[in-house]
This record gives structure tokens, C-alpha cells and sequence, in this order.
């Protein structure tokens, strides 16, 4: 039997005396994108986070591709975003890809910029950035070779990008569907178009 | 050519590449390098302002002078060691990607090392000078400076590793780390007094090569943990 | 003129060394002070020269401001 | 100023403009540097060679011709730049700011080489390259002020935001130099007693003393020409964009 | 009831509310306040580790160490001191809408001296005492130490404040800083020396006072002009 | 002759040797809300902070009410927005009172919680919020009665909101509206409805 990219069991999880999750139950397969909605305060980046392992206080069994999670299959960006505004974009992209012990040439990190609309910026500190640029930063990441892993964890990718930011995006989410990877990603926003996404709402509609 | 996670080849790109990026953010250009160095230069000037002028005194304190200025240099920048990361979310992804997280933690220690206890070590023999420290002093001083100055770096990032999430930052840490300290302290001060007054040094001298070895060896793990800790907090 | 010799001039009665590395210290320093602006505008005139080069190789109009606020 | 007359006016903020800054430097520079040549070439040959050595310290006091005038512009540069950063701050004249910038490695430099000199010199008089004396350790946290500045100015990016930053550190530093001077002063003597004052120097004869006016009067054109090279540069460098300097480029590819 | 802005109730309001938040941040809970206290016993203990324990000497050395931890613990906090403040957008609606900012800045240094100078100031006697320090000397050096450390938390201020948006944050701000503090070392340090040896420590003790006077009243001007660039930067 | 609340003229602002901006002309009247709309890096953060006084390096004239613009007149959230996670959310919000030297009770702050949905939350530390609930903190200064100035300056006001968020917002915007005051503000996702709204776009569409 083929695993499940995610397979979540039985989750119970709770912050502050309060259960955000109780005998939760997600799947997702490879070219599975799904998207977490829910009121604020519901619970999604607390998901996300225990599934990344950075959360460990829950129960239940959390598995990527039927193993434990561990941080070399995923690719996690979050609210904060890993990325440092007192280097450049391709200083912070460098770092990522070294962080994965990539050996390749540097060349795809002025790839992935070109990618997210970032020519003439590879060299500006990024606290010189506009709040989307910075995003854009971030979500270079994704046009990374070291993202070819088989699940991605975005928590509201879309925040501070204009209308092509979003096309962007959603375009290299479906690329690395395409490649058999899988998604959960959370948004307030309406989510883009791509094959094969569903929606799982979390907490109870505020 | 993604490397296999844990190859050797790609342990030292994972090394290398923190390395890079914090000295990087320490020396944004060459001339930045002048910075700690100018900075002993004052706080050694502090003592006889504070102290005293005199020659004999001065020589008299010298090494502790010197290594006084050496916590405080590894002090200060501490706060800081892992908090912005912590911020910013590289603190995450290096938790969360580094394989093993233990060299990116090693890589960022060396650098801050480079930017406190290199620079105090290379001018020691400088500073003894201005200090009337006796010629003979000078270098035990500087072989003790070069060998627990690391240690200090990494005692000082298990403090801040372990404080990284708290609102007390400054004083809380200085106040975990300093009694940390005091062995070290102790032994390089008594290498360079005991050579000061022609005594043998390397008695103080391999205690601090031998924990300077240990340290080197064991204290990442502990900082490592403590990281992990201070992003689940967040 | 105080030296009897040449000899004598440099060796500066016995303190030589001090006078000496004093005054080519000062050569250094007054010499770095005065190449230095000079050597800083040279790269910026090389710097910018290409720069135009490049913009009217591209048959562009260099990106300048017409209007440069002026007394 | 309402109540200035308004030629004085016009003339105050031609002097802000910088292209009239470059365009009418650019004459002087010559004059200058050849006087600075000849007043530095008489006064050292004449303080190395022709005036007679001291009765104390022998020929090591010809140390003093190039030491004293590199500690007196030490100092000098320090209030120039306080006053250019006043300048800035107050009347918004971008000029000024490019001479503070200027000024600081130039006074730097001439503060390492009062230092070092004057160690150099300690070597035979004192037996010690090293001592903490009041006027020394002064000029040491002279030197710190200067590196302060210089590091402060490369560490912000927008020049502008660099300049006024600047200018705060060096006014309220001129405040603290004549307080740091008198505090060192009054506290080092207190311990040591007058054994190496530098200040009490033994009346000059002038063939002693005019060889070091001329050094004096020598090395200040001698800083004059390297501020205003410096500041002509940094001029052309913040000034990039505008047309003039574009075209002046153009001209000397011509 | 807005308070029309500028009225002497809510100058007070300004003033008061950001001293609360200061010491909020700074205290989150009474036992903290232990903290500073403890922090200065263990840096004296360093001298006699580090120097010389014997007490003729230390008691000479005395006024000096206790001085350099007041420079060490102002120095240790200030990085921080408007850092987290501009990262977070604070500073920035600081500079935007206290009318005038002077107060709050006030207000700040204020909290600051609170947690380094004033419990250095009121240990001094307890720390002048384990390090042998002469009785007569113990109440100059307190009231030096009363009148000084303010000027050093705002001299600390000005560099803290100029550096708020920089990479290279600790050892420039340090260098910045230390020269200034020279003057206010001396003196403290040498009111309590005339009083150890039976002097009359009154002048450099008026000095200070003058100094202090001089800088509560112009350099928090300072300190608000170079946060404003601060602001404009980010 | 009634002064515009706000009144923008021949504004010109480059940064980073781009022009952003060349005679630029904005006029905001009493009751009337902007909004910007341009690619990621267009200026619009850059204007209102030139407006704010927060970017001095601007040519051209910034006019609020007839008059140049002080702080005291206008209320900016921005991308970072003045809430420090290590106070609680009353905390925070107290010290926004104190600055602007507001005399009256505290209860206003409670009440201003309870507006933006907080109600349980106002002593938690900032930091242990969810994203959303963090950016309701901060817009529950709109709540305040020193949020009573003619002129809003809100930049991406609806970050991390859910549905219900984005509604008590613009609830709180119409409200001002209503009360007179004028609003600039910016965001990529679509606009709420509110009374007297226009949009503007800077840049070339990308
Ligand atoms: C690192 C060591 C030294 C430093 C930093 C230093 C600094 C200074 C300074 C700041 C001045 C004042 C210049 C002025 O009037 O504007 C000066 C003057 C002078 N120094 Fe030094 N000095 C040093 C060592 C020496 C030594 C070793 C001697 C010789 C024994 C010496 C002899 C003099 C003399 C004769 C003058 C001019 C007389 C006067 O204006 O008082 N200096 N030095
Ligand atoms: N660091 C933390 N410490 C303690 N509790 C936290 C922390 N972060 C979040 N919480 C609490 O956990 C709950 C869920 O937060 P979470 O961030 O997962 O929500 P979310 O669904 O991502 O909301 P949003 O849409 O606002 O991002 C919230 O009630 C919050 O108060
Ligand atoms: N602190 C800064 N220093 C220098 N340049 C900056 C700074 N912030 C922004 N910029 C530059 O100014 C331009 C406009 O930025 P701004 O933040 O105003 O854009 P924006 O329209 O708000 O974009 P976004 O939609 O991404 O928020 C960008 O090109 C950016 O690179
Ligand atoms: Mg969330
Ligand atoms: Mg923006």
C-alpha cells in the first residue's frame, strides 16, 4: 500500500486551556493542494506548526509518507518567514539553499528571483523592500531546487502581494503539484485556481 | 544535485554557508573589521582612567583587565546572538532544515567568536603593552585568551539560546552567564600571573586546552536543544 | 646646519631610528591623505564614464535629472 | 534669518550650493599645495637639519616639527566637523555635510599620527612607548571620537539620514572634548605628578620654534587641499545624477 | 475628554504612561526586580577573581570597579533599549504622535536608570563593603554614582537612539559611547578616591551635579533628533 | 474657503534613485475614503509615510486641513504597527491613550477589544495571539476615542483578517466616514463597501 503524503490521526491539541483540535483526521495524497480556513485565533497555524514538529504539545499520530515527519521532506513558510532584512535577497536565498546542503551552482537563486519579478533587487537589503517584495522574497524559496520536497506548508502565502504576486504563486504551486507534491496552505483570501484543491474548514465559523 | 542529507559534502555547505552569512552580517564591508579591535582599545582605556595610571599598578592587573574585557565583549553582542533570527523566523528554518542543526550552531558560535575573543587575542599583546604587562606575561596571556575565549562564546550561547524567547533578555542573561564564566576566568588569569612572575604556565594552560576541547565538543548539543525549545515556544 | 656629515645627519646623535620612522610615518600618512580623494574620484569618474557608455551605447538618453536644483 | 540683508543672503546659499563649491575650488587647489610644499619643504629641512638639538633630549626633539602639527590638527578637524554638523542640522546645507564626511578620516589620520609620533617619540624621552598621561589618553578618546563618527557614517546607508546622524555624534562629541580634556588633565596629574608633562616645554629659541610655525602654517594648507580634494569627490559622488556632473563626465572622456 | 495636546495634564498623561509600559517591560513580575541586584554582586565578585583579592588592593581599585559595572550595565542593555521598539512599529508612532516626543524619551531613560543605576546607587555601600572600600569614602561614591549614572543612560541614549536601524548595532554602539563616558568615570571615581584618602570630594561631586543638570535638560533633544532619522530609515 | 482634509500637490519622491512619484496631485475631502491601488513596490507605503512625515525626502507640497501636517491630526497603521508583543493587548492599547494624552477613563480600551472580538484576550502577551487576533489589537485603535482625527492613514488594514475581521473593520471605517473623517488606505484584496470610496492607482499596472 502506497502512503499518503500527510496522513494526520486522532490530533488533540490544545493552547492556553483551550482544545483547538480533538480527534482531527487529515489526508492528503501526492498532487493534493488543500486549503485551511478558519476565523482567526481557530487553530491553523497551530496545524501547521505540529505537523513542521515545532509544536510538540499534541496528541495523536502526525506521518509524511508513513514515516514521522522530519524537516528535510517539508518546506514550511510561515508568518515569519525566514528571511533576514539586513541581508539581500540572494544572501537569504543562498542561505536557504545551503541550510539543504545543496551543492549545485548558485545560479538558480538569481533564477528564482527573475521567477518572483525580482531583476535589479537581487542585492538590495531586504528591509529596503517594499512589504510585497519581501513576500516575493520569501516565496522564492519555493522556486528553489531544494523545494522539491514532497510537502509544502504555507501559512497565508498570498498576504502583501498585488494581483501578479498572486498569479506568481499560485503558478509555482501548481508546478510543484504537477511534480507530485502536496499542499497545505491556509489564506483569508480567496484561494487561486489549482487542480485539485479542496477546503477544510477548522473551528467553529466566529 | 541535491546532496543526500548528512553526506559529508554537504555538511560543510551547511557549515560553510552559516559561517558565511554571519559574518556577512557581522562585517557588512572590510572596514567594519576595525571595529572590535578599536573597541578593546577603549574599554582597556577605562581602567587606568577608572583605576589607576600608575605603571605597577596597571601591570599588576593587566590580565584581569584583559579578561574583563573579554566577557564583556562576548556579553554584549549576546542578546542579540539568537534573537533576531528568533524574529525574523530563521530561527525556524534552521531548526527546522538544518541536518544536523548542530553545525549551523557551530558555524554561528565561530563568528561571534571572530568578532569578540580573535580580535581581543590578536591585540592582547598590544594591550598588555599599553598596560605595562611584563613581557614574559604576554604570551600565556594570549595562548589563554585564544583557547577560552571559545569557551566563554559558547557558555554565552548556551545563556542565550536558553533566554532567546524572554522578555528579560539583558540582565537575566548576563546573570546566567557570568558565574559560568568564572572558571575560566580563573585559569587564564593564573596562566598569565603565574608566567608574570616567572612561574611555569602551562599548568592553567592545558586545564584550559582541555576544556576548551570538551566545550567545543559538547556545548553545541546543549545549545542546539535550547534553540529547539525557544522556537516551540514561539 | 647642525650634522657634520651625512652619517651623522642620519643617525640623528644615536636616535635615528625614532626620528626617522616618525618621519616616514608622516610621508605615509600625509601621502594617503592627499592620494586618497584623488584616487576616490578617479574610480568614480572611470564608474561613471562607463556607465554613460553603456547608456549611449543603448541609444538611450542617460538617466539624468534636467531640472538639478541649483542656486 | 529675516533681518540678514538679502545679498549676504544669496551669497550664504550660493556657498550651500555644491556645484559653486566645485566650480570655484577647483582654482585654489593648485595655489594651496604648492604653498603647503614649500612652507613644509623649508620648515622640515630646516628643523631637521639646521636647528640645533635640544639640551635634553638631544636630536629626538625633531620629532616635534611634524607631532605638533599633526596634534594641533587633530583637534582642529574635530571642531570643524562639530561646526559643519551645526551648519547641517540648522540651515539644511547639504554642503556642509559633505565636508563633515570629508573631514573625519582626514582628522583621524592626523590623530593616529599625533599618536604615534608622539609614542614614537616617548621611546627616548620616557623609556616607554606607552604611558597613560592626561594629554595622550585624551587624544586617544579623540581618536575613538573620530572612529566613531567614520563608523556611524558607513553604517547608514542613505547619506542623508548619515549626515544629521553624524552631525548629533559630533556635537554632542564637542561638548565632551573640552570636558574630557580638563577631566584627564585634572585627574591624571593628580596621580602623577608634573615627571612628563609635554606641556611645560623649555622656551624655544626661533631658529627652533620658526621652523615649526612654518610646519604648522604647512601641514593646515596641507589639510586644506586634502579637504577640499575630498570634499570636490564627494561632491561628483552625491551629485551623480544631476546633469552638470553628467556632462562633466562626458567632457573628460572627451 | 481629549486633552487638548500640550496641556500640563496630558504632558503628564505622556510622560507617566510611557514609564509604566518601560517598567512593565522591564518588571514583568516583582521578583525581577531582584535581578539588576543580583547582577551586580556577581560582576564584583569578578574583580577579586580576576584582579587581586587581597583587600588593600581591592579597596584601592574599588571606586573603579564599582564605576565600570555602572558603565557595563549601562552598556549591556542599550542595544535593546529602542531596537525591539522600531522593529515592532512602536518608535514609529512614538516620533508620529507624542507631542513632544522629549517626554517620553524622558521617560525611557528614566526606566532605564531604574533598572542599572539606581540599584547600582543603592548597593554601593553593600559592594563598596566586600570590596574593602574606606567607610568615608562610601557616601561620596553613592551620591557620584546617584548624580552620574543618569548621564550615562543618556549618553547611552544618544548612541542607542543613532544606531537604532543598523546592522552593525553592538560594537559600533559601544564604541560610540564609551569615549563620552570618560568624563563622568573620572569624576565619580575621583570624588570617591579624594574622600577614601580624607579630601574634600565636593568639587568633582558639583561637577557632576552640573553635568547632570546640563544633560537631563538638552540631551534627550538629542536623543529624539537622531530617532526621528531612526524612524525616516526604517 | 473650506480646506480638503487632505491636500497633496506636485508631490515628487524617489527612492533608491527611482522616481516613485513626479506631480503627484491627491485631494481627500471630509467623509471621503481612498484607496491605493498598485503593484508590490509601486510607492504606496512610501506615500503615506511622506504623508505621515515619516519620509522626508519629498519635494512638493502635504497639506492637511490647510495646514502643514502634524501627528496629533492624523492616525497611521502600517505594515508594523505599533503593538509590542511582549504587553498584553490592554496594555498596548493603554500606552496608544497615553501618547496621544488621552485623560479620560480606561474603559474605553476594554471597549475597544470587545469591538474587535478580543473579549478574553485583553491580558494575554501580544506575541501568544494569532496572527489575526494580533492585527485586531492593532486596528482596535481605530476604536479609541483618539482615533477621533480627520485623517486615517492604513496601510494593508486587512492583513490576516477572516470574514469577520474584514467586516468589523470596514464597520469601523464607514463609522469614521460618517463621523467626518477622511481615510487613505491600502490594499491588494478587493474593497470593502463603503460610503464615498474611490481608488486610486499609483504605478504602472504590472
Ligand atoms: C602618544 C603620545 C603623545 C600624544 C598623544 C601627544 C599629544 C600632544 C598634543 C595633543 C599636543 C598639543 C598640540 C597643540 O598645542 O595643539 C602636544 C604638544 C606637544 N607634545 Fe606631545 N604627545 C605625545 C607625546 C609626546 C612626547 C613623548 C613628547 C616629548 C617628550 C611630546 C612633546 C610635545 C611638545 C613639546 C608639544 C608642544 C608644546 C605644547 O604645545 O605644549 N609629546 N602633544
Ligand atoms: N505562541 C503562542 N503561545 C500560546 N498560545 C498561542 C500562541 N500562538 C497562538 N496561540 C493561541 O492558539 C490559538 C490558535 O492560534 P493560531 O495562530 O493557530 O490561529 P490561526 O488559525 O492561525 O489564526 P489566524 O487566522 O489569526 O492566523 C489562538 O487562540 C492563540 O491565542
Ligand atoms: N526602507 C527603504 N529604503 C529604501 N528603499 C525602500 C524602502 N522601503 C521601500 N523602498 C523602495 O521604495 C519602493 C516603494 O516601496 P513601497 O513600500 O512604498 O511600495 P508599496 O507600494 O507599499 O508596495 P507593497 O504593495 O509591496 O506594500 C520600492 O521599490 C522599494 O524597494
Ligand atoms: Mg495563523
Ligand atoms: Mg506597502
Amino acid at each position: 500500500m502506497s502512503h499518503a503524503v500527510l496522513d494526520i490521526r486522532d490530533l488533540r491539541c490544545e493552547r492556553d486551556d483551550r482544545e483547538l483540535f480533538a480527534d482531527f483526521d487529515l489526508r492528503l495524497e501526492a498532487a493534493q493542494a488543500l486549503q485551511l480556513r478558519g476565523p482567526n485565533g481557530a487553530g491553523k497555524t497551530t496545524l501547521l506548526r505540529c505537523i513542521a514538529g515545532m509544536h510538540p504539545e499534541y496528541e495523536g499520530s502526525i506521518r509524511l509518507l508513513g514515516v514521522p515527519v522530519s524537516g528535510d521532506q517539508l518546506l514550511f513558510v510561515g508568518h515569519r518567514p525566514g528571511i533576514s532584512g539586513l541581508l539581500s535577497a540572494a544572501d537569504n536565498l543562498r542561505w536557504h539553499l545551503d541550510l539543504a546542503g545543496w551543492r549545485g551552482s548558485g545560479g538558480v537563486v538569481s533564477a528564482a528571483l527573475e521567477r518572483v519579478g525580482l531583476i535589479g533587487y537581487e542585492e538590495v537589503p531586504c528591509q529596503q523592500l517594499s512589504a510585497g517584495q519581501q513576500r516575493r522574497v520569501a516565496l522564492a524559496r519555493l522556486a528553489l531546487p531544494t523545494a522539491e520536497v514532497p510537502l509544502w506548508l504555507l501559512d497565508e502565502p498570498f498576504t502583501a502581494l498585488d494581483d501578479a504576486g498572486l498569479q506568481l504563486v499560485s503558478g509555482l504551486m501548481a508546478q510543484r503539484l504537477a511534480g507530485g507534491g502536496a499542499i497545505l496552505f491556509t489564506t483569508h483570501q480567496p484561494a487561486p485556481d489549482l487542480p485539485g484543491l479542496s477546503t477544510r474548514w477548522i473551528g467553529a465559523a466566529s | 544535485m541535491r546532496a543526500s542529507p548528512g553526506s559529508e559534502a554537504s555538511l560543510w555547505v551547511l557549515f560553510r554557508g552559516q559561517l558565511r552569512r554571519d559574518l556577512k552580517l557581522a562585517f557588512g564591508q572590510p572596514s567594519e573589521l576595525a571595529n572590535p579591535l578599536a573597541f578593546f582599545v577603549v574599554v582597556i582605556t577605562l581602567f587606568p582612567l577608572g583605576v589607576s595610571p600608575e605603571p605597577g599598578v596597571l601591570a599588576g592587573m593587566a590580565p584581569g583587565v584583559l579578561w574583563i574585557a573579554a566577557l564583556l565583549a562576548t556579553l554584549l553582542g549576546l542578546e542579540a546572538l539568537f534573537r533576531r533570527d528568533r524574529d525574523d523566523g530563521t530561527l525556524e528554518q534552521m531548526v527546522l532544515r538544518a541536518q544536523p542543526l548542530y553545525l549551523p550552531v557551530v558555524a554561528r558560535m565561530l563568528a561571534h567568536w571572530m568578532v569578540t575573543g580573535l580580535p581581543l587575542t590578536l591585540l592582547a599583546p598590544v594591550l598588555g603593552g599599553m598596560l605595562n604587562l611584563a613581557p614574559e606575561a604576554r604570551l600565556p596571556l594570549m595562548l589563554g585568551l585564544a583557547l577560552g575565549t571559545p569557551v566563554l562564546v559558547l557558555l554565552g550561547g548556551v545563556g542565550a539560546a536558553l533566554t532567546v524567547g524572554l522578555r528579560t533578555g539583558g540582565v537575566l542573561l548576563a546573570l546566567l552567564v557570568l558565574p559560568l564564566f568564572v572558571p575560566v576566568l580563573i585559569l587564564g588569569v593564573s596562566a598569565a600571573e603565574l608566567a608574570g612572575s616567572g612561574l611555569d604556565p602551562t599548568g592553567p594552560l592545558l586545564w584550559l586546552a582541555a576544556g576548551t576541547s570538551f566545550a567545543i565538543t559538547t556545548v553545541p548539543f546543549a545549545i542546539a536543544a535550547a534553540l529547539r525549545i525557544g522556537v516551540e515556544t514561539g | 646646519m647642525s650634522f657634520d656629515s651625512f652619517g651623522e645627519f642620519l643617525a640623528m646623535g644615536g636616535h635615528g631610528f625614532y626620528v626617522w620612522w616618525s618621519y616616514l610615518l608622516t610621508v605615509a600618512v600625509v601621502g594617503f591623505v592627499l592620494i586618497w580623494p584623488l584616487w576616490r574620484r578617479r574610480r568614480f569618474l572611470a564608474e561613471q564614464r562607463g556607465r554613460l557608455r553603456r547608456a549611449d551605447a543603448l541609444g538611450q538618453q542617460a538617466e539624468v535629472e534636467s531640472n538639478a536644483p541649483e542656486a | 534669518m529675516k533681518y540678514i540683508p538679502d545679498g549676504l543672503r544669496r551669497l550664504w546659499h550660493r556657498m550651500g550650493s555644491p556645484r559653486w563649491f566645485y566650480e570655484t575650488t577647483g582654482s585654489w587647489v593648485p595655489w594651496l599645495a604648492a604653498s603647503a610644499a614649500l612652507l613644509l619643504g623649508v620648515g622640515t629641512v630646516w628643523g631637521l637639519a639646521y636647528a640645533p638639538p635640544d639640551y635634553l633630549q638631544g636630536d629626538s626633539f625633531r620629532i616635534i616639527y611634524i607631532h605638533v602639527p599633526a596634534a594641533y590638527l587633530a583637534q582642529a578637524g574635530y571642531m570643524l566637523m562639530a561646526v559643519c554638523g551645526v551648519v547641517l542640522l540648522v540651515w539644511r546645507m547639504k554642503l556642509a555635510d559633505m565636508v563633515m564626511a570629508t573631514v573625519a578620516p582626514v582628522g583621524a589620520a592626523f590623530t593616529f599620527l599625533a599618536l604615534a609620533t608622539g609614542s614614537i617619540w616617548g621611546k627616548p624621552t620616557w623609556g616607554t612607548y606607552w604611558i597613560w598621561d592626561a594629554r595622550i589618553t585624551s587624544v586617544l578618546i579623540l581618536l575613538f571620537l573620530y572612529l566613531g563618527i567614520m563608523g556611524l557614517r558607513r553604517a547608514i546607508e542613505r547619506p542623508e539620514a548619515a549626515g544629521r546622524a553624524c552631525a548629533i555624534l559630533a556635537i554632542v562629541g564637542v561638548i565632551n572634548i573640552p570636558i574630557i580634556k580638563y577631566s584627564v588633565d585634572w585627574w591624571m596629574t593628580l596621580h602623577q605628578p608634573a615627571t612628563f608633562s609635554v606641556t611645560s616645554a623649555p622656551a624655544m629659541p626661533p631658529v627652533m620654534w620658526i621652523p615649526l610655525l612654518l610646519n604648522v602654517l604647512g601641514f593646515n594648507l596641507l589639510f586644506a587641499v586634502s579637504v577640499i580634494q575630498g570634499t570636490r569627490t564627494e561632491v561628483l559622488l552625491r551629485e551623480r545624477r544631476t546633469r552638470w556632473v553628467t556632462d562633466l563626465c562626458r567632457q573628460e572622456r572627451a
